[in-house]
């Protein structure tokens, strides 16, 4: 933001104490990322908004397609849904309705996910949705330090993205260097290399990934962890690179399964790297239910270590 | 207005329970014991009660994210809200939704929501039922001020209205949406914007119970003969954060202080009935200790209560699916 | 509607001519698909509605959930976006949130498709986003006989449904008797059989599959092509079946391919009909664009026959 | 209000433009080399017009489904709005967007829309952007009587409102939604809506290009000097059905006719210069030959112009996708 003037966050409470008597930036977005702005850009570009999604994410639609370069904040990803021709009929389609003539520098960002007790309605993934829609790109960062790169990377993209932050990754500490830096999207992370079967894994499931991959190295299977990082665009290659190297493919993934993000992966590999596949194409993900309350039934509806670790003995034992 | 004994006792012991309720599930929080996080109702119990105290068991109320003072006024249970906060298999909805989807058909709760906004039409659609099947019950469509600019009031507002639904708004203003206030928020004139679709709107006092309660006979009336929808706006306050975890900053400690002071609707309401002899302290006290005890229970029936099976996750997704 | 009083329909001028002096009824829709009903079943039962989809989309699953069973129109599933939090935070979770006790008997009708030079907002074919949803059922017939059985079965269903039609299929004549039947959900049409490759097509791609499966056979390759009928619940039986007779599949779907609908069946052969496959699992979809309006991009958009026929022999040479 | 002789002829052009413009266009549907449907604007002139006659070519506007006016108005290319209404290569969006979504935001016209209250927020966006850095620019969003009933609508009002935004709204009441009447859909009063809200609401003939024009210049004064946004209704008359398929039955032809006889924008604004001795008929009858010499030739360019390449498809998506 001191970087570009034509930066501006907006959302509801991004500072937070708008028209109180009380302190000001009082709360700096519902997970108080986005605290300390207002007092640094003040409100001129630190904008707190009614509660109305389809006014404000729309407005920052327009706004950048007319010089600014909005963050808008919805708080949780749930939210898309009162505002989403906004997101996917207006900003996503500009440029290509209007044969190219427009450009939409804008950054969605929004809280994912399920673990925090937050109900149906607060938990969803719902990248896949975003991911469906040509015009949009996604982002979904599983560490401190890419969420950084990527973020950086967003907000000078000059495409529309939606950058989805996982509620529980916000208590992860992680290295991240103070300077600036940007991650290309499309780019996958190699988290771990491993010859027996590779694992595909997003957001907050490269953690559940690594536990899995670490407990099945004791008995000496070897797993490769791949963090595609960005949903759309894709990595493809690195993704088709390593499921030819195990030719067996786990892909974890918290969202529901039908038209969902495991299926997107699988479906790829199952055209373009199909070959050189030894075994079926795992998937661990959410079931076709909506996130449950009770804390028992929510770790049931995560995937978790232990069903990744079942899937990849399942991968190995097939056809061995 | 006219009450008897026994209806401003029983009004009292509705809006006492809903206060020591949410005292005692902010109590419960702090153990770490509840799941997630609530939106506690604590201070408005004037305006739910006032409401849904002239409503019948068939009619219908949709209610916002803070609904357990809506859940609790229409009439449901204590002791399966308590247990379905704690997410237990004895909860209202088994423990699947939690304190922002506590709903009660049977009683004509059609559920508290995590959406803001979301209300407006469903209760639009228990109006339009009632309608359509000739039946002469009413709907009530709960909103915040913050609520009341979501894009689906002035919709709902509209429909209503062209179609002469029997459903009443309720805009509960306490002030803030989350840590925004409604001076900042919210343009205008709230019943200037029901006036505008043809909706009658009137703003009340909502620390009020009988103020509220007024209102609600008046819109009742017009609902159930026909003449449509109507709006009333209430003007509250919020005893605590906006939820259980919120620090609350951005109001002032003295301004605070002041609110639980001079802007308790249970103190005002034993004022009233005390001073015009209608209730003694003596009887009034004696509901206290009964809430009291029945909050108790409901808590020790909660942590007593089982857990809901991990199978329980996949059911209850459709009526049928091969 | 005759059968059971508590049906009610209503949408944008599913009627038409509401407080005008002309003709009353004068559209019956979009595509004059409810011409007629007021006429029969009276303003009380057949409504008109102003242009407020969260409203009455949102208002009909709240009669359903008290006693109604409405059949809404949104005309083109393009606008599902102004009114997507009603759909899929409100009615497909009322059942689960309240712990099993709604039931809510609703039918959204919509059309979808391109093909019509509407543009990018009126072309889509979405029925991905709805299909990931727990809580939703999604029809998407393919022909007028099975359109009828389907929307019965809809209107009697008690769960919510999303029921889409092509619009360029209003035209197809086809048999369809006048006596009311069902089809019940996740039942597989199977149009052709044939033992070399298993086309997978669904809505108007199932015509494209069979235009192509026909010349196809004129070189003596034999095409089976499956219907699948309901996106959600999917007939997996019947997929699984015949990908493994012939071990070589080709997915023929006109959404869009990100987290789509050839992806979501892909995955699933991919994961449960692995063994049998011969060849790489094959997708025919439109391209991750919006949909383009000039008729000779939108033909290029559009999966055609050629395209479907070039897969078939892509399939059939593979590793033979 | 005073205009020069230049003004009231360029105003008169343009209009006229609108007009030929879209009869033709209503022509060359039935030929069938049109691509889909159109939205014709014919008859609603005067609204557009008098709209965008005082706007400079940095305020940017956005549009509904029924944008060739508006876009005409702003200063777009009738070869390229006819080219792309063609589907051609040459047209203002390539073919790749259509009738319904011409844009040229060189011209400050921000595209028209295929989502009825979707250009609400757009033009909203424009104009926080003309606050925030500082220009004294104004943004304009058009909606219809029907259209002003989505939830955009109150949201955006709402927006403006409390950031005292440069934004005026403009809702154009042709009486009709497809073949829904605003006397049944649309409760209320559509300035109240806007009062409401705290936004400064007028409504004023819409067949008189004068008089929108003047409610115009008080609302652009408003904006650019800070005080934020503006309603403005105007009531004008729709000639065609809905849509280029619209049987249009729901008006009986004694409406229509008397609607095309005595609600002539065009014929209302040539009476009123003549009267007035501000300009002659044969000046008039001179920008009408003019105009319909222009409107032919991009008739013939469009026809002449070559198709977009297949490879077209792929293009525009993104500004970059590895
Ligand atoms: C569509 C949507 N946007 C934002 C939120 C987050 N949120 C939950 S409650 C709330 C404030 C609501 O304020 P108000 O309507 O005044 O109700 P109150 O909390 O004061 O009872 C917000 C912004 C949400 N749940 N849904
Ligand atoms: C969200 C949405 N709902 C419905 C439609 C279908 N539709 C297109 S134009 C129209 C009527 C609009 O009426 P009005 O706003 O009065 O504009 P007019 O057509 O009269 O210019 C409708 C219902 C749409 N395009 N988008
Ligand atoms: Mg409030
Ligand atoms: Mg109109």
């Amino acid at each position: 933001m001191a970087r570009d003037p034509s930066v501006i966050v907006l959302g509801e409470d991004v500072a937070g104490g708008a028209g109180a008597n009380g302190e000001q930036d009082a709360w700096g977005g519902a997970f108080g990322v986005t605290k300390g702005l207002i007092g640094r850009f003040g409100a001129n570009r630190v904008l707190d908004t009614p509660i109305t999604e389809s006014a404000f994410v729309g407005a920052a639609g327009g706004a950048a397609m007319t010089g600014l370069r909005p963050v808008v904040e919805i708080m949780f990803v749930d939210f898309l849904g009162v505002c989403f021709d906004q997101i996917f009929n207006q900003i996503a389609k500009f440029r290509y309705m209007f044969g190219g003539k427009a450009v939409t520098p804008l950054v969605l960002r929004a809280t994912f996910g399920a673990g925090s007790g937050s109900g149906s309605q607060h938990s969803q993934a719902l990248y896949p949705l975003f991911t469906h829609i040509p015009g949009l790109k996604v982002v979904v960062p599983s560490n401190p330090y890419d969420a950084k790169g990527l973020l950086i990377q967003a907000i000078r993209d000059d495409d529309p993205v939606i950058f989805l932050e996982h509620k529980l990754l916000y208590d992860t500490m992680g290295e991240a260097p103070d300077a600036a830096y940007t991650i290309p999207f499309g780019e996958a992370n190699v988290v771990r290399e491993g010859d027996d079967v590779t694992i595909i894994a997003l957001g907050r499931m490269v953690g559940v990934a690594e536990a899995a991959a670490a407990a099945l190295e004791k008995d000496g299977i070897n797993c490769a962890i791949i963090d595609p990082r960005t949903t759309s665009p894709l990595d493809t290659d690195t993704i088709l690179e390593f499921a030819e190297q195990s030719g067996r493919v786990v892909i974890v993934d918290e969202s529901n399964p039908r038209c969902g993000m495991a299926a997107d992966i699988a479906a790829l590999i199952a055209e373009e790297g199909f070959d050189t596949l030894k075994a079926p194409i795992l998937k661990v993900t959410a079931p076709h239910t909506p996130v449950p309350y009770a804390p028992q039934l929510e770790r049931t509806y995560i995937p978790d270590a232990a069903r990744v670790e079942a899937a990849v003995r399942k991968a190995v034992a097939h056809g061995a | 207005m006219q009450m008897s004994r026994e209806d401003l006792l029983r009004a009292y012991r509705t809006m006492r329970t809903i206060r020591l309720f949410e005292d005692r599930v902010m109590l419960e929080m702090a153990t770490g014991d509840v799941p997630g996080n609530t939106h506690l109702y604590a201070g408005q119990e004037a305006s739910a009660v006032g409401v849904c105290f002239p409503l019948r068991n068939t009619d219908r109320i949709a209610s916002t994210h803070r609904g357990h003072g809506h859940s609790i006024a229409k009439g449901c249970d204590i002791d399966g809200m308590m247990a379905e906060i704690f997410g237990k298999s004895t909860g209202t909805c088994h423990g699947k939704g939690g304190s922002m989807h506590i709903a009660d058909l049977d009683k004509g709760m059609l559920g508290a929501n995590g959406i803001v906004g979301g209300a407006m039409p469903i209760a639009c659609g228990a109006a339009l039922s009632a309608k359509t099947l000739n039946r002469d019950d009413v709907a009530v469509a709960f909103t915040g001020d913050g609520g009341v600019n979501q894009g689906t009031m002035a919709e709902t507002l509209n429909l209503a209205s062209i179609w002469k639904l029997p459903l009443i708004f309720i805009v509960e203003d306490n002030g803030f949406a989350e840590a925004t206030s409604s001076s900042y928020a919210t343009a205008g004139s709230i019943p200037a914007r029901g006036e505008a679709f043809n909706v009658p709107s009137v703003a009340v006092d909502g620390l009020d119970f009988f103020a509220v309660h007024d209102a609600m006979r008046d819109a009742i009336e017009r609902a159930r003969s026909g003449g449509g929808p109507s709006l009333i706006h209430t003007k509250t306050a919020r005893y605590y954060g906006h939820f259980s975890g919120d620090a609350d900053t951005y109001r002032t400690r003295e301004e605070k202080e002041a609110m639980r002071r001079d802007q308790d609707c249970l103190k005002h309401f034993r004022k009233r009935v005390t001073e015009a002899a209608l209730l003694d302290d003596a009887a009034l006290d004696a509901v206290d200790r009964e809430v009291e005890a029945a909050v108790d229970q409901s808590v020790i029936a909660a942590r007593a209560a089982p857990v809901p099976v991990a199978a329980d996750v996949m059911t209850h997704v459709y009526v049928s699916y091969p």
